[in-house]
């Protein structure tokens, strides 16, 4: 728990925030690691919160987020210069599966505020070979709120919004039927259901998928077994029953791989 | 700084440590803060965010005979000033911790506590009996309060007679310091104290969770899956310290406040209702090294007011 | 707007109306939401805030017999997401209520509810008597779960058959609705509930204050003079809500939910918990129009969620 | 309880500060009144935080607050153009006992902090004939923050501070026994003891005194019952035990005559 010094906090529109801090730690973050920021001395909220790293540059880090509720209005009332309390770089981020790297392509989707982690993601892919694709959903036209900045980095996006207001109408799961080839590998982030749906669509393909998750946090350091995932894989240390086992989301995860987890019960 | 001036230092320096307890079953504590069993894993967790000698003691998450598995998710929900939890015992089983954690935890200058649970008052007595020539642990903390499992738990936490029971069966098969760890769920928390001091427990702790609840209007549900759940965290701190002070009021062995501490001060404050030693919980997890804070806090306040020693605040109220 | 369109809305207009109890002694509410006694005054005082006819009921401070002057101050002080109050049921007694404060209470359209407090199973059944032709009193609460006295209060508040016994006493003396308030300082709620409604009593409120302590660190004293007071707000919401739910599931008399109302989100936790109606204590501090706020929020949910009766939330939990 | 904007909120030095708010029932203070401030949405702090209305001018108001906990820390760091919630004017305010005004003069004696209610006082009897002084005590020459103010609208002021870096060295009561005198009335506004130590001046003196004081506060309006200070009074509707009487400090004051105060039990 580093103190971290606002440097920018701008809003995007549709209720998203960019929030830029000066953080010692910046450097060490791996893409689809998160941080726990307390937004308040406070007591109310008591909680940190957790969120995905955008983007780390030098000293600094970005987090893009929502305002969604108690916490998450309050940070985005702060103000450059104000200093906020972050833990981390947590979790265990996305990794390449061995050796596919540049043999594979790349296929990130990503629902909504799951955007976040894959900007500082393509930011470190962007040298590859391959011809990754960013598949970005969203509400409507206003919620795509970070389109230029992958394109800037030269990541290929296509954009599906539920009222056809940008890109093609419909949910992500409809470009994805078209674009997900067998040999790609998939990282989703976004909403539960939107997750399952890709991860159904991988295995069918028999594509190898990683999905990052999200569930209610309290410590984001896996002591108190509060973000638990029920799991269908055997990894040690854990305790087994009917052949499943709960992993903790922010230790274990947040980046699972699909075919691990138990999706009729996530 | 001159040698005489360095000696003047460290004599002035106030001594934060406590004796729990007499005798072979003393539990002798550099520093009256200790983490609060079920919020600082296996204590290991922690050595990234701080310095482990500085706590008094580690309180690990609550061990039963077998592996558990936990309640299904969510286990946890943020509420006013607090959290309400169902973690449901996740726990590696009391074999897995003696050989894959403790010989770790052996390494770091500082108390270890055994936190047990069973469902059944020779469950607790067989935990106690493997635990007790594990080197490395130096008192058994008797959880008979813990709101979140069916079987036994909060049964034995609030019927004095049931509580005696487990304490009486643990006693007998262990040399180890015994704490027992009240539920607060409870119309007379004296009546439970005085019953497990009875039983033979060294000293006690209190409290643990009030249970609660918490409803997702939206979904129409219960928050949690198992609808109840033990409350934590500031929000309980007046409750607690209440029950100390009441506790500590009837029993001569000693008693450990636990609830809602996040800072010193609100340590302090628990030390003076007669409490000798404190566990920090839920404020580990909004900040890592908060129990290394209060200790540092507590060490500053003796010295700003003069206090020797620890042991004069203990119960010192005017 | 046209008149049919004007027709349709008023019959969407979702009905906030409900009616506790049954027969002669049905307490007909227009909103689930009250203010809860302690907190509000005699009513009066809130006027200027907010419009008094949009609460179901008012209940009005503590009574007893004879004026009581309270507890020597401090009798207040803040927790993290709560305050402690040791008020000692400060009140102008029962006879200087009656003749001065209630004539201007009946000018509001709304239902005043006494809260009355009695040291002995008589003192009670006096003070219901007193009350029973008072025009403008629409039910009695009894306040078994004074934390804040000597004599009587908590006693009463904790023991099922002492319960009974004023709940007794009082229905024999009194027509009017008898709502019996529930001291959360209990093993068992339910225990407790089903006492109270055995006795006769037409319906449950609860929970009053949880009993609490707070100590300034640097005087070395409870900050309280009484030492222990009860705590209330938000902080206690969870216990209150899981107390709640309990009582609810154990008896057959409407309950009535308190316990850290601030906003409409949380009274509607209570109803699906299985709550007839709410009141709103601590929160008319913090606004004083909050109980306002709390009703229009219950009616707007229920629009927005097609519900057309506050009945179909009562307990409603998927 | 309306909405007021923050215009300024200006650090004075010593941890106080002057914070000028928009509010629309500024006009409606009357000197001495004080107002409940909720310093944020969060329920940690819970309750109001009441202040003395330093000064008004139109819609605007101004209080002088000192940071010594939680509340006012969060005071301190909020911005011009945020809002805070204000519940008041509350409380009697300083009256001026039936036709001495003008007859007699005014000695105000302010301890600390205490100052807040005086310019308020102070710019409505700035046209009155008498003499009118201000005894203004603080600990050090840094905590007489608001010295020039009181001179710009023409009221005498003499200055004690207690480790003598300006004014004269030691308490207010020290400058009181030589500017005391009989016909005057005494307005104080500090801490306990100060009070207590002027009203026993002004009793063995012969002067009418009022006293402006402080309580822990739940509601500010009357109806917690919380603010409750023992009195030697017999104001009616209060309850009588021992001669003695509970009044409330929000409602019913926060100013007092000194005589009916009952000091031993302050
Ligand atoms: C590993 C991880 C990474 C995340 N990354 C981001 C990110 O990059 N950007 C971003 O905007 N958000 C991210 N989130 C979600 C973010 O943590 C929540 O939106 C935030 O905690 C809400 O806080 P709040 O106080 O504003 O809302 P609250 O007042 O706590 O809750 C408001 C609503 O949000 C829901 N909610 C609360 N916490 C979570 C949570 N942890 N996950 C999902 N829903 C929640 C609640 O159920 C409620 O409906 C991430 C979550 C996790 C677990
Ligand atoms: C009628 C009235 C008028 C006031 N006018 C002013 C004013 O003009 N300017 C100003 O700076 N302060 C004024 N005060 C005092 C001010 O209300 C407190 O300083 C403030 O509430 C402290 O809030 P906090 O959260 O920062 O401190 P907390 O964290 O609540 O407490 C910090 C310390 O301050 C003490 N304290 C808390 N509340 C009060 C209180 N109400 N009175 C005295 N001490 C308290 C506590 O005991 C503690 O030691 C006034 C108080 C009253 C009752
Ligand atoms: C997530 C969580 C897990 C807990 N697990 C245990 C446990 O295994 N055994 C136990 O005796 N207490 C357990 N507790 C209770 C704490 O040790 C402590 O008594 C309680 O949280 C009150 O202290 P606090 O307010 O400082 O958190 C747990 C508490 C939390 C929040
Ligand atoms: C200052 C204060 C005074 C109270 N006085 C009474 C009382 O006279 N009678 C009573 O039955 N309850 C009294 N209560 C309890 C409340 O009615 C309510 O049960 C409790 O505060 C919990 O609700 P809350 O969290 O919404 O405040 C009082 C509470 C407070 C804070
Ligand atoms: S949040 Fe605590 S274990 Fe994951
Ligand atoms: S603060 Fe509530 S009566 Fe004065």
């Amino acid at each position: 728990m580093k103190e971290a010094i606002i440097i920018e906090n701008k809003a995007l529109g549709a209720d998203y925030f960019l929030i830029s801090l000066k953080w010692a730690l910046a450097p060490k973050v791996r893409p689809g690691q998160f941080v726990m920021l307390r937004v308040t001395g406070s007591m109310d909220p008591l909680l940190r919160r957790p969120f995905s790293v955008y983007n780390t540059d030098g000293d600094t880090v970005e987090l893009l987020y929502k305002v969604v509720g108690k916490g998450t209005t309050i940070l985005s009332s702060l103000n450059p210069g104000d200093d906020v309390d972050l833990l981390g770089p947590l979790g265990k981020g996305f990794s390449i599966p061995g050796g596919m790297l540049g043999k594979s392509r790349l296929l990130m989707v990503a629902g909504g505020v799951g955007i976040a982690p894959f900007y500082h993601l393509g930011r470190s892919i962007k040298d590859s070979d391959c011809d990754n694709l960013l598949i970005y959903g969203a509400r409507t036209k206003r919620d795509t709120v970070v389109v230029k900045p992958f394109k800037d980095i030269g990541v290929k996006i296509k954009i599906a919004t539920e009222d056809g207001s940008r890109g093609t109408k419909g949910l992500v799961t409809g470009l994805l039927e078209s674009e997900m080839h067998c040999g790609d590998i998939v990282y989703a982030c976004g909403p539960s259901l939107m997750l399952k749906a890709v991860a159904e669509m991988a295995e069918d393909k028999g594509v190898r998928c990683l999905v990052s998750l999200e569930r209610a946090m309290a410590c984001g350091i896996g002591v108190c077994l509060g973000c638990a995932l029920r799991t269908v894989s055997h990894r040690p240390g854990r305790v087994l029953k009917d052949d499943r086992t709960y992993q903790m989301v922010c230790s274990d995860g947040p980046v699972f791989d699909s075919r691990d987890v138990d999706w009729d019960k996530i | 700084m001159k040698k005489t001036e360095k000696a003047k230092a460290i004599a002035k320096k106030p001594s934060t440590g406590i004796v729990l307890g007499k005798g072979s079953r003393a539990l002798r504590l550099s520093s009256p803060v200790m983490t609060a069993s079920g919020t600082f894993g296996y204590g290991l967790e922690f050595s990234p965010y701080m310095k482990l000698e500085k706590l008094g003691a580690i309180c690990v998450k609550g061990l039963s005979l077998r592996p558990r598995e936990g309640n299904p998710p969510p286990r946890t929900v943020e509420t006013p000033c607090g959290m309400l939890n169902a973690i449901g015992l996740q726990n590696v089983g009391v074999d897995v911790f003696i050989d894959s954690k403790l010989p770790k935890l052996r390494k770091y200058k500082t108390k270890v506590i055994a936190n047990i649970f069973g469902e059944t008052a020779s469950e607790y007595a067989e935990l106690a009996k493997r635990l007790d020539d594990a080197k490395g642990v130096h008192a058994l903390e008797i959880n008979i309060s813990c709101p979140n499992v069916k079987k036994g738990g909060m049964a034995f936490g609030t019927d004095p007679k049931e509580a005696a029971r487990v304490v009486r069966a643990v006693r007998a098969v262990t040399g180890k310091h015994v704490m027992t760890k009240l539920s607060p769920n409870v119309t007379d928390i004296r009546v439970m104290a005085r019953a497990v001091e009875d039983a033979g427990s060294d000293s006690i702790s209190l409290i643990n969770t009030l249970t609660g609840m918490a409803i997702d209007i939206n979904k129409r549900r219960p928050v949690l899956t198992t609808k109840i759940g033990g409350l934590s965290g500031p929000a309980i701190k007046p409750v607690a310290l209440r029950m100390v002070w009441e506790a500590a009021g009837v029993v001569k062995i000693p008693v450990v406040g636990i609830g809602g501490i996040v800072t010193a001060e609100d340590a302090i404050e628990f030390l003076l209702a007669g409490a000798s030693a404190v566990q920090v919980g839920t404020a580990n997890f909004l900040t890592p090294n908060a129990s290394e804070k209060v200790a540092d806090g507590i060490a500053a306040y003796m010295k700003k007011h003069n206090i020797g020693s620890v042991r004069k605040l203990v119960g010192a109220l005017n």
